[in-house]
């Protein structure tokens, strides 16, 4: 039961953070109707985004003393951190709460880094062709992804949870029953939390203004909406700059959990695909509600009972869903007609 | 006697170092090459000399090989076995190589290996753990002088039992591949040995990201020790999320919670960050190590690159130099002479004690470090304490228990 | 289904004239609209039948039903004695049914010649045929076909053009062209003329003229009258869904209901 | 919105087209078309399929293609040329394309409120109601799956939403039955009488010439013939030339 | 049936040509040696198949590195259980794919668009998951499926023919004369001129008329009286097979079948190949995949050492900014240049290489002189 209740927390734990990192290429794939493999890209400077802003409040005075020798040969390094000595306590807060912060520097820079590739380049691919948009994207994806390793390196870069949030939750004793029977981290917690936010204000802006609508129609026709009198490839410049910072600050939160390197945007690519067609093209709340379908029943594909039963299947379980409900549903869970079909 | 790529015959000598330079595993691939051009610079004379100073037997002459200079080609596995194959290929088949080396994973390393032996031409395996290198898969042409899954199970396990006690249950996560599974073997095998029960042994994807779906069931498992048989990235994430689930500030059985990583691969550790504290698993070599070949070879690795170097670079750089000293020794470049040169080959100054390559299945036998996550690191580079090593001929095993069969002596024509 | 089958065939029986396609009691609702009640249209064989109707009567519903591309909400098309609902709408293309649609259906990245050649494989191979090692090129009868056709609609200039760079009115004649390859027994024509010059116009009337005497039956769809009464043999007036009067062209003409309900007074 | 006029055009020109060609990729469409129209006047642009009047059409409404390769486009004092398409429809350029171009996706009311959406509006929805009561009862329905005629009516209903300085109908009779093409005629007339300059492409010149004051005759690329509507209908060799009437 | 127009005859001609003679100019592009000339051909040959389908039909599958997967794993198969001759090899992965390729074909066609992308994605990835894990005891997993001396090989046994190769590993041959080095890469260059051949024909067919039709205009398709289904199968499943002989002929000469080659990167690239080329062109999709194997062997396989060597000739200062500048691209940087690549080519060329190059060259013609010719007529 407890085994039970645990998976299905995990399961939606897992569900939130799909349908997140997911939302980002709704918006540009689904409703801009731009086959964007550099999101994953996105995704990964959101990630490095946390890192740099840490990097940055942890930079240290360095002083080399030439007189001891570090067994590898090189002076010794005596490092004095800086922020503290202007910021005091609460630079040390800051630098504890590192990676909640540094949604500060993501927000806008990723903000400029989406209206600048939209601007520069995905701009004129709307037109194109969807082959025509993978290549681009896909080579943009590398170009960054090369970029980022040759600043970064290629190995992960651990950032840490705020210490008062590294412990997990007991989650069992709200639900009165006895306690460190139904624990869950503090930070998944939030994460899952912090998906809900976004999704939902995205959702919002989408759903309670006549811009999703005007977008949408754009995607239909272009030009008939240009002869309407609406300046559309502004709306997708901002559509494409919203993408991206979801993307980013999906990124930016999740680095505790999976510390980040170069190629993590890779990892996530597919599932995103794999995600948003699964909830139907153009369709936000689709594609959340497939993120959580497909994280729910991944964790219990994964659960040794079922394993045992059918070898294997925790391997396969998302493309087995994907497959089952494409072929039961022509559009996904809730896609629209016509978007993406041709 | 006329063989693959003979020196004598095209006038130059070329290694093959065959790493990953992309991909997951592109820093110990990178890490790698370095070892192998400091290991091409101390053979052709240049630089300190490092371990040439140290190795005992030594016939090297600080020369080059044979009384010519070496020279190398390098190419990128993207620790994918067709990408490695393409890269050996290139090397016998263009560049001439009369000796490929280098490897992250056991995939690339066997792959390569089996190449090598249709080719006539000599493979020195990098890092690589698994149980089938020199096991089932063994090959006349290929030499491993990294330690193995069966080797950590042994070393690792009377530290476990001083450290945890003999009465625990444990919880296996295993990458679910050939090399996760023989390590899973082989702990638990070792395991069970000190008294210890297994409670489940339960296989993870490879290359999974979230670990938590697999992590959840083991809080109410009743067991009260995780073992992770990952590594690398599986092991950079898989590790601090247990930790986040508070695996380690929890008691059952009335007893700590404690999580195991059998294999250390310290620059992953590094990307683990503060989750390796206290954990405890085993390492071919270390550079904090007191040994006059260590010190020797950090030394001179660091004045070259700034950094300690990796067990990775440090494989790679002593596998070069035994194949050089190995041709020295047999006096010319025909494979089966070189072979029959390095099998039974006993030597010492290489970093970890006295090391005999065994003839029966070319592995390098040796100590065996088990190492901590260091509590109070100094700098970013000193993740890994070493608490103990285990002698040789405790880790020392028989060769038919895995089986396999190396092949015949005479060269292919390539 | 069978019912209406037999009492098709019973209609042909009654009025000795040889009844191609008989639309029986066809219903079509669209939610809570209807958009065709009660039904029943007869074509008879080698002649013109016209629908003419309001804007929104459901002419082009009709088409859709015969052709298989809307599924009535009850009642069943017969063909020369096959039912039609149900079936698939290549199989009904192969029985022998070709339509012109109200906005133009072509392949618009291929070139024009192409546009009206693959239709005569169509007609020729059947609904499927793996011929992979024969040549397009070297189709010598059907190339010969297509070009006399494009050169009978003035467009065999253009015959190596993207098809998508047509005009609207050239794509109309193109589409024609494909349809009429086909050598149909029955031809749909949803305002084959609408959007086209005045010239384009009168030369399409004589080419229909021409394939009437062929013995080509057609349901032709059309709000210029000059076109309809040029043409038609038969005419059905359509108003919400019904046929609200049906006979020869000129009864039709004096025919008050159709007066205002459609020509709006005087027709032209 | 965009600079002062270099050459304004002649004052009484309330619009006007300065020899413009136009292109679509390689392919010359427009070969060198100039007119000029009065406040209110109703031009009726006539030729044969293919002579090149949608072309001129959406180069004038400055469609994407083709594209205007030379010439000058004035309204008002304003250089359209240098505008985008929704700037020329804010500036009260509003074009009904002859393949109407309805939003698949979405409804009636949807087509009619995104024609709102942008700075200026025309008519009240209601008010469009009221002149199509058959788009008000298809209000819910998906535009694309209107018959013909209603489409038509809809996409000349989304150009009269906005403000409109310069109409510009593509075939708008098109596959429209008789009474509605009486219909929509009064509408034009009614738009005439609001004083509203508008240029009407139509197949079926005597309708069109019904409304015109001027007509000009487009053949290949190239103006033929540029008068009034009457001596056209008089010159009864150029009609059954251009026009087969 | 062998018949082709002039111009195809004059392509096929030259494409033959240059195949063959790839040893030769290659070398000086430091790509001539038998592994990767054996790796341009394959490659070729599966670029070619994807496009048959990609290219005329417009269906974009991002699974087509399954039925790679399995002809290798087939071809390995077959020489463990029944003989090292290729022959049986080639035609059984070709057959097998062949198979695979009309069950996920049956399923995924029921969809289009990016919905049948993500069907076949799913399809591989099922295939690669398996592969790598539960089914190890057939595709010996993350290590690959090797040969064996004690493998069973009954038709050699039958026939006494003792295994070629020597005291080693068996090696694979055609009609008993080992398949290795150039003479395996003539074999490869012979079936990629056959493919390149059976692709001429189905472009010019009326088959393949009717699968432009489909990319085109699928309602009026349908309304013109073709089955749809059947043709977008047939096309799928040819695709598949041309796959297939390309994993098989991977295995041929290299007798090894991993996982990876199922993997979604893998059809990725094949994906990548073909736009690169130029899709829907005959020869694009082989240039798009010489292109990119080129720069996986080569450019990641130059180092300082090589650069230096290279810029030997420039004043000290000079040569170490040249290399350090460079470095950044080659070696472990030749994704950047790869990435690079493939952004600017769809920026300068649209279309891809050839198109792009087509239309330079068009552009140019214009260039000198000759104006518009009226009204497009
Ligand atoms: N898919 C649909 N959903 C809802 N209503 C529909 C649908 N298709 C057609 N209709 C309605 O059915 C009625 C008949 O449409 P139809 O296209 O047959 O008219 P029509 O006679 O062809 O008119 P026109 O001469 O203008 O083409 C129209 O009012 C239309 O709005
Ligand atoms: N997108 C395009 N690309 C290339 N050429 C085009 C394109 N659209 C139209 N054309 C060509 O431009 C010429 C004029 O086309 P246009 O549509 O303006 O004619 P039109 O006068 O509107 O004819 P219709 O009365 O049939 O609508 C025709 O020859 C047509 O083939
Ligand atoms: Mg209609
Ligand atoms: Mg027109």
């Amino acid at each position: 039961m407890n085994a039970f209740l645990a998976q299905l927390l995990n399961g939606l734990d897992k569900g939130g953070a799909y349908a997140l990192i997911a939302l980002g290429l709704t918006l540009v794939f689904g409703t801009l109707g731009v086959v964007n493999f550099a999101h994953g890209a996105l995704f990964m400077l959101g990630c490095f985004m946390a890192v740099t802003f840490r990097y940055l409040i942890t930079i240290e005075k360095v002083t080399t003393d030439p007189t001891q020798l570090s067994p590898w040969g090189q002076p010794l390094e005596v490092r004095a951190p800086i922020v503290q000595d202007w910021l005091g306590d609460f630079g040390l807060f800051l630098v504890d709460y590192s990676v909640p912060f540094s949604i500060l520097l993501t927000i806008p820079v990723m903000l400029a880094i989406g209206i600048g590739m939209e601007r520069g380049l995905i701009k004129h691919f709307y037109k194109r062709t969807h082959a025509e948009q993978i290549l681009v994207t896909f080579g943009l994806a590398i170009v960054i992804g090369e970029i980022v390793k040759s600043i970064y390196g290629p190995n992960p870069w651990p950032q840490p949870i705020p210490s008062d949030l590294r412990s997990a939750a007991d989650i069992g004793r709200w639900l009165g029953m006895e306690p460190n029977t139904l624990t869950y981290p503090w930070w998944r917690m939030i994460y899952l939390m912090f998906s809900l936010g976004v999704i939902a204000a995205v959702f919002a802006f989408l759903r309670f203004t006549t811009f999703g609508m005007v977008v949408r129609a754009g995607m239909a026709d272009r030009e008939a909406v240009g002869l309407l009198g609406i300046n559309i490839d502004k709306r997708f410049t901002v559509v494409f700059g919203l993408a991206a910072v979801v993307a980013g600050v999906a990124g930016a939160m999740y680095t505790p959990l999976l510390p980040p390197n170069y190629q993590i945007g890779m990892d996530f690519l597919v599932l995103s695909f794999v995600v948003v067609v699964v909830g139907g093209m153009g369709s936000l709340p689709g594609a959340v509600l497939a993120g959580f379908l497909l994280g729910i029943l991944q964790s219990f594909a994964s659960m040794t009972e079922v394993k045992s039963l059918i070898p294997g299947i925790d391997q396969v379980i998302i493309y087995l869903v994907a497959v089952v409900i494409l072929l039961v549903r022509p559009r996904g869970l809730m896609g629209r007609r016509g978007v993406m079909e041709g | 006697q006329n063989f693959c790529n003979d020196p004598t015959a095209s006038g130059k000598i070329v290694f093959g170092f065959n790493v990953p330079q992309t991909g997951s595993y592109a820093e110990e691939g990178l890490d790698q090459l370095k070892g192998y051009e400091l290991a091409v610079k101390h053979i052709n004379g240049e630089g300190d000399g490092g371990l040439l100073n140290t190795l005992k037997p030594l016939s090297l002459k600080g020369n080059g090989v044979l009384g010519q200079k070496v020279a190398f080609v390098s190419g990128d596995t993207q620790t994918n076995t067709d990408a490695a194959r393409d890269g050996a290929r290139r090397m016998i088949e263009r560049d001439g190589a009369i000796m490929v080396t280098g490897s992250v994973t056991s995939g690339e390393a066997i792959a390569v290996q089996s190449l090598c032996q249709e080719r006539g031409v000599i493979y020195m395996a990098g890092l690589t753990h698994s149980n089938d290198t020199t096991g089932k898969d063994k090959r006349r042409y290929g030499f491993r002088h990294f330690f193995n899954a069966y080797q950590s199970g042994v070393a690792i396990a009377p530290h476990l039992a001083e450290a945890y006690g003999r009465d625990r249950r444990a919880y296996h996560l295993t990458a679910d591949y050939t090399w996760g599974w023989t390590q899973e073997e082989s702990i638990k095998n070792a395991t069970e040995a000190l008294g210890w029960e297994t409670v489940a042994t339960v296989r993870t994807p490879l290359g999974l990201g979230d670990y938590s779906q697999y992590l959840t069931p083991v809080l109410n498992s009743g067991a009260d020790v995780l073992i992770l048989n990952h590594y690398g990235h599986d092991m950079v994430n898989s590790l601090p999320q247990a930790v986040q689930f508070g695996l380690r500030d929890r008691q059952a059985n009335g007893k700590n919670f404690e999580i195991v990583v059998p294999m250390f691969s310290e620059l992953m550790a590094v990307g683990a960050g503060e989750a390796v504290k206290g954990i405890i698993g085993t390492s071919n070599w270390h550079w904090a190590l007191e040994d006059e070949g260590t010190k020797a070879f950090t030394k001179s690795y660091g004045e070259a690159y700034g950094a300690p170097p990796s067990q990775s670079a440090h494989t790679g750089y002593v596998q070069a130099i035994l194949y050089a000293d190995a041709v020295e020794r047999a006096g010319s470049f025909y494979p089966p002479e070189v072979i029959k040169a390095l099998e039974g080959h006993e030597f010492d100054g290489m970093g970890n004690g006295p090391t005999l390559y065994r003839d029966s299945d070319h592995q390098c036998f040796k100590e065996v470090l088990v190492v901590r996550g260091n509590d109070a690191p100094t700098s970013k580079f000193d993740v890994l304490n070493v608490i103990g090593r285990s002698a040789r001929d405790e880790v020392t095993y028989d060769p038919a228990i895995f089986g396999g069969e190396l092949g015949p002596y005479e060269p292919n024509q390539c | 289904m069978s019912v209406t089958s037999e009492n098709a065939a019973a209609g042909n029986a009654a009025n000795g004239k040889n009844i191609v396609l008989h639309a029986a009691d066809v219903i079509k609702n669209f939610g809570g609209l209807r958009a065709l009640s009660d039904i029943d249209l007869q074509i008879e064989e080698g002649k013109t039948h016209a629908i003419i109707g309001p804007n929104g009567a459901g002419k082009s519903t009709l088409l859709n039903v015969i052709i298989g591309r809307i599924a009535p909400t009850s009642g069943a098309v017969v063909f020369d004695g096959t039912v039609l609902t149900g079936k698939a709408p290549h199989e009904i293309n192969q029985l022998g049914i070709s339509r012109v649609f109200q906005t133009p259906e072509i392949f618009a990245d291929l070139s024009v010649l192409h546009n009206v050649m693959a239709p005569a494989f169509a007609r020729r191979d059947g609904s499927f045929r793996l011929n992979m090692f024969r040549t397009t090129a070297r189709e010598a009868a059907i190339r010969e076909e297509a070009e006399s056709l494009l050169n009978d609609f003035g467009m065999w200039d253009r015959r190596d053009d993207h098809s998508g760079a047509l005009s609207r009115g050239d794509k109309r004649r193109l589409e024609l062209c494909m349809c009429l390859i086909q050598h149909p027994r029955l031809l749909l024509l949803d305002e084959p003329t609408a959007g086209m010059s005045r010239h384009d116009t009168n030369t399409t009337i004589e080419l229909l003229k021409k394939i009437k005497l062929r013995g080509m039956t057609k349901v032709i769809i059309e709000h210029d009258m000059h076109v309809v009464f040029s043409l038609a043999d038969k005419i059905s007036v359509l108003a919400q869904g019904r046929i609200i009067a049906s006979g020869l062209p000129q009864d039709i003409k004096e025919d008050p209901r159709v007066q205002e309900a459609y020509l709006g007074g005087a027709a032209e | 919105m965009n600079a002062a006029p270099v050459t304004g055009p002649a004052p009484d020109a309330f619009f006007a087209l300065r020899d413009v060609h136009a292109y679509y990729g390689e392919s010359y469409i427009v070969q060198g078309v100039s007119l000029e129209l009065r406040k209110g006047e109703v031009l009726a642009l006539l030729g044969r399929n293919g002579a090149g009047k949608t072309s001129t059409m959406r180069a004038i409404a400055r469609a994407d293609n083709p594209a205007v390769m030379r010439g000058e486009i004035w309204l008002e004092g304003q250089p359209v040329h240098q505008m985008k398409s929704w700037q020329a429809s804010q500036a009260g350029i509003q074009l009904v394309p002859e393949d109407r171009r309805i939003i698949p996706g979405m409804t009636v009311e949807e087509n009619l409120i995104l024609s709102q959406v942008a700075p200026n509006k025309g008519w009240e929805i209601e008010q469009i109601y009221e002149h199509f009561p058959r788009l008000a009862e298809r209000r819910n329905q998906e535009g694309v799956t209107l018959s013909g005629g209603e489409q038509q009516m809809l996409s000349v209903a989304r150009a009269l939403a906005r403000e409109v300085k310069l109409l510009l109908l593509d075939e708008p009779y098109e596959g429209l039955a008789p009474v509605i093409v009486r219909e929509i005629e009064h509408i034009v007339q009614d738009i005439k009488a609001r004083g509203i300059t508008t240029i009407i492409v139509e197949q079926n010149a005597v309708a069109a010439l019904r409304l015109a004051d001027r007509a000009v005759i487009l053949d290949s690329g190239e103006l033929v013939f540029t008068g009034s509507a009457q001596e056209l209908l008089d010159d009864a060799d150029l009609r059954n030339r251009y026009l087969a009437i | 049936m062998f018949h082709l127009s002039r111009k195809d005859q004059i392509k096929l001609a030259i494409f033959a040509l240059v195949v063959v003679t790839m040893p030769i100019w290659l070398a000086p592009l430091g790509a001539a040696y038998p592994g990767l000339m054996q790796k341009f051909a394959i490659y070729a040959i599966f670029a070619i198949g994807f496009n048959i389908l990609f290219g005329l039909t417009g269906y974009l599958s991002f699974g087509h590195a399954a039925f790679l997967g399995v002809g290798s794993y087939t071809a390995v198969w077959s020489f463990k259980l029944l003989t090292m001759d290729i022959v049986p090899a080639l035609i059984f992965s070709t057959l097998l794919a062949g198979v695979f390729a009309l069950v996920i074909g049956f399923f995924s066609l029921r969809r289009t668009g990016i919905y049948f992308s993500i069907l076949t994605l799913a399809f591989a990835q099922m295939c690669y998951s398996l592969a790598y894990s539960v089914l190890t005891p057939i595709t010996n997993g993350e290590t690959g499926l090797l040969l064996a001396r004690n493998d069973p090989r009954v038709i050699d046994e039958a026939l006494g023919a003792g295994t070629v190769g020597g005291a080693g590993l068996p090696t694979p041959a055609l009609l008993g004369n080992t398949v290795s080095g150039y003479f395996g890469f003539y074999i490869c260059a012979a079936l990629l001129i056959l493919a390149f051949f059976i692709s001429q024909k189905i472009f010019a067919s009326p088959f393949g008329l009717a699968l432009r039709g489909i990319k085109s205009n699928q309602t009026r398709m349908i309304y013109t009286g073709f089955n749809i289904r059947p043709y977008m199968l047939a096309a799928f499943v040819i695709s598949g097979m041309f796959a297939g002989l390309a994993g098989g002929l991977l295995s041929v000469t290299d007798p090894i079948a991993g996982a990876e080659r199922m993997r979604w990167t893998e059809s990725g690239n094949i994906v990548l190949m073909t736009i690169l080329g130029g899709v829907g062109t005959l020869i694009g999709p082989v240039i798009g995949a010489w292109v990119i194997e080129y720069f996986e062997n080569i450019f990641s396989a130059i180092n300082k050492n090589m650069l230096n060597a290279a810029f030997d000739f420039l004043p000290d200062g000079v040569q170490n900014l040249a290399v350090t500048v460079l470095s950044k691209f080659v070696g472990e940087g030749w994704h950047l240049t790869l990435g690079l690549l493939f952004v600017l080519i769809v920026v300068f060329l649209p279309g891809g290489l050839v198109e792009g190059y087509l239309k330079l060259v068009a552009r140019f013609r214009r260039g000198r002189g000759t104006k518009p010719e009226a009204g497009g007529k």
